[in-house]
């Protein structure tokens, strides 16, 4: 019933074996093959199994078969990894990290926005994130913020926009409108305190001239962020 | 198109609807349909509206934002309802209607064609399904943290993960009026980056609406209280002048190994 | 820094290559190759990738190279997936619902679209689908179309491609293939493909796949599986 109609034989066997050894999760065994071909011994099959490693194990193949835990494995050429390894990060290069793509999202949604203040809503420090970010032109400084440390303020660039296929802010998603789109959770957040535009930037509470005071739990958080600031 | 508020109640006791298929509060009947976790088109809006309009007749003198808000979201539900009762919106089809394969009374035909398209995907994914990869696990050690090909969805996923994690932060709402006002900064900080100094009547100059005028003084006032722009009064011009404040941002040094760490 | 070393030529380039192919996790294509091995050039690592898959293509191999989403891919030759699942036991699953096809198929030939076009189209709300198939990856959002409301745009990513073993979206027959019951100028043409945030657009968008049999047989041969599948 698990074996399919016609076992297979031959060059054919062989290519069902490379196949296996290729596809296995686990390192293919012996045990596994006259599992599936019952009728071939297990004799023939281990020296189908050694005649794969040895067809494999020539200089000029960028693979290779390992005997490793009493199976058969398919990896690359251990003289080959520092390619692959740079294969993944040409390719990362090109991409942002799910640390970068969480810093992008607060500074889009929340700029003109500082370090610290970053650093309070994503938990850790933020600095070599946003520089990748910089690099890539996603994220720009918009100007140093006046207070105690005198932190930069980040903001998104056009370049931002183009990549998102945005033509400006205004067109990001809210998680009102993305809502259908959402796991619930956050978009039944009750609006439990009518906050202003600003309230979000009103962590600056030593300053006497901004009078928006509408967050009163903003004002420790930010001191104890800027004295932990590594500027 | 629904950037309605959604859940916005007053300090009022909101209404409680009360249907066969669902009695609560009737901003989670608007969440629930949204959700699809119930059909719009088997909900009895006339009764909706007569329990809306019965609740209002009691709380018009108490609170008007409440019984806007009470409106909006019973505007919302008939306006899904019509929508999915009604053929498609002329409006959202305006690329597609030069096509006439899309013109209304093609849709059996249409329907057809787009079965048949599905099918052909069918079955190639029915070969693809006998190709096996190599296992995910094969080359980890070269592998690194994967990256993200971020689209949207990714972006606001990522930003709605963080919003979870801090609980219910009102401050951390996403509203679509913040994100207008943030638009408006940027283009103001883009044209102070430009122009150096801006007069204040120029600002307003162009500005058609009166939204767009206080988005745009909103816009100054932050840039002013963030101080990345100081405004004076200049005699000579006969206004206010706001200028960029002088030194030039510089990136911090990167810090090495940081990456790795998140 | 970037590059390791000492870059490899002849017969350690191709091994290179080799396993590339074996490691990359989205297909391996020429522009990733270009990125490694800027002194090589463009023309001679396409050949040698080009190479790689004749040389693959024989009966007698388990695996083959298949070019999808605009890359090339390892995999095990179609007619041996019977075994390779006897081995795991269970079927590589990875089968989308009828819901999910229509509208994959939509977004295909219509893309950019948007959601009530998608609507118009297959006559129910594609919300929850849609959801579904961002989170698969195998759609994006590209953006927003400029017209009242702004809906949200959607294209297909290079997952999709992958899953349905396309190397670009001209791979996918025209719709008049499967319509004559439409009038002439009816059809829906396959849409241009739209590429990644951050990828460099398709480099080798006017080759077709190989043809090496992998499509012909296979319906057949499912329909077997499914008699036999023990899961």
């Amino acid at each position: 019933m698990r074996e399919p109609a016609i076992a297979p034989d031959g060059a054919r066997l062989r290519a069902v074996v490379e196949a296996l050894v290729f596809a296995a999760e686990e390192p293919l065994t012996v045990a596994d093959l006259v599992d599936l071909f019952p009728g071939v011994g297990e004799p023939a099959l281990l020296a189908m199994l050694d005649d794969l490693v040895e067809e494999y194990a020539s200089p000029d193949r960028g693979l290779q078969i390992l005997r490793v835990a009493g199976g058969y494995r398919m990896t690359t050429r251990a003289d080959l990894g520092e390619w692959v390894r740079a294969l993944f990060r040409s390719r990362n290069r090109r991409r942002l990290s799910a640390a970068a793509l969480e810093t992008l999202a607060i500074v889009a949604y929340r700029q003109p926005i500082t370090t610290p203040e970053i650093q309070s809503l994503r938990g850790t420090d933020p600095a070599g994130v946003l520089q990748n970010l910089l690099d890539k032109k996603l994220l720009r400084v918009l100007g140093r913020k006046k207070v105690v440390g005198k932190p930069l303020l980040y903001g998104t660039t056009p370049e931002f926009l183009a990549h998102f296929g945005l033509n400006s802010l205004a067109d990001l998603p809210s998680l009102e409108e993305f809502g259908a789109l959402l796991p619930p959770g956050a978009v039944m957040e009750p609006a439990a305190q009518a906050t202003g535009p600003f309230e979000e930037s009103g962590e600056d509470g030593g300053e006497t001239e901004d009078g928006d005071g509408t967050t009163t739990d903003g004002t420790d958080e930010t001191e104890n962020l800027e004295d932990g600031d590594d500027s | 198109m629904s950037g309605e508020p959604l859940a916005k109640v007053g300090d009022d006791t909101p209404l409680s609807v009360r249907l066969a298929m669902f009695e609560g509060p009737l901003d989670m009947l608007l969440h629930l349909v949204r959700t699809g976790g119930i059909d719009v088109s088997t909900l009895p809006l006339t009764e909706v509206a007569r329990q809306c309009d019965e609740y209002l007749a009691l709380l018009r003198e108490i609170s008007l934002e409440s019984a806007g808000d009470h409106l909006v979201m019973t505007a919302t539900l008939v306006h899904m309802k019509s929508r999915s009762l009604l053929p498609p919106d002329p409006a959202g089809m305006e690329g597609l209607e030069e096509d006439p394969a899309l013109e209304p009374g093609r849709g059996t035909q249409h329907m057809l064609v787009v079965r048949k398209a599905a099918e052909q995907l069918q079955e190639r994914e029915a070969v693809m399904e006998l190709l096996y990869s190599r296992p995910p696990d094969r080359v980890q050690e070269f592998a690194g943290e994967q990256g993200i090909d971020a689209d949207l969805y990714a972006l606001l996923n990522a930003f709605q993960a963080i919003l979870r994690r801090l609980g219910s932060d009102p401050a951390a709402r996403v509203t679509r009026e913040r994100i207008t006002l943030v638009d408006r900064i940027s283009w103001l900080m883009d044209l102070l980056t430009r122009e150096r100094r801006v007069g204040f009547r120029a600002l307003f100059e162009e500005m058609g609406d009166r939204m767009s005028c206080i988005l745009t003084f909103l816009a100054l006032l932050e840039v002013i209280r963030l101080r990345l722009a100081r405004a004076y009064v200049s005699h000579h011009h006969e206004d206010i002048l706001i200028v960029l404040a002088e030194e030039p941002p510089v990136p911090p040094a990167p810090a090495s190994g940081e990456q790795a760490d998140a």
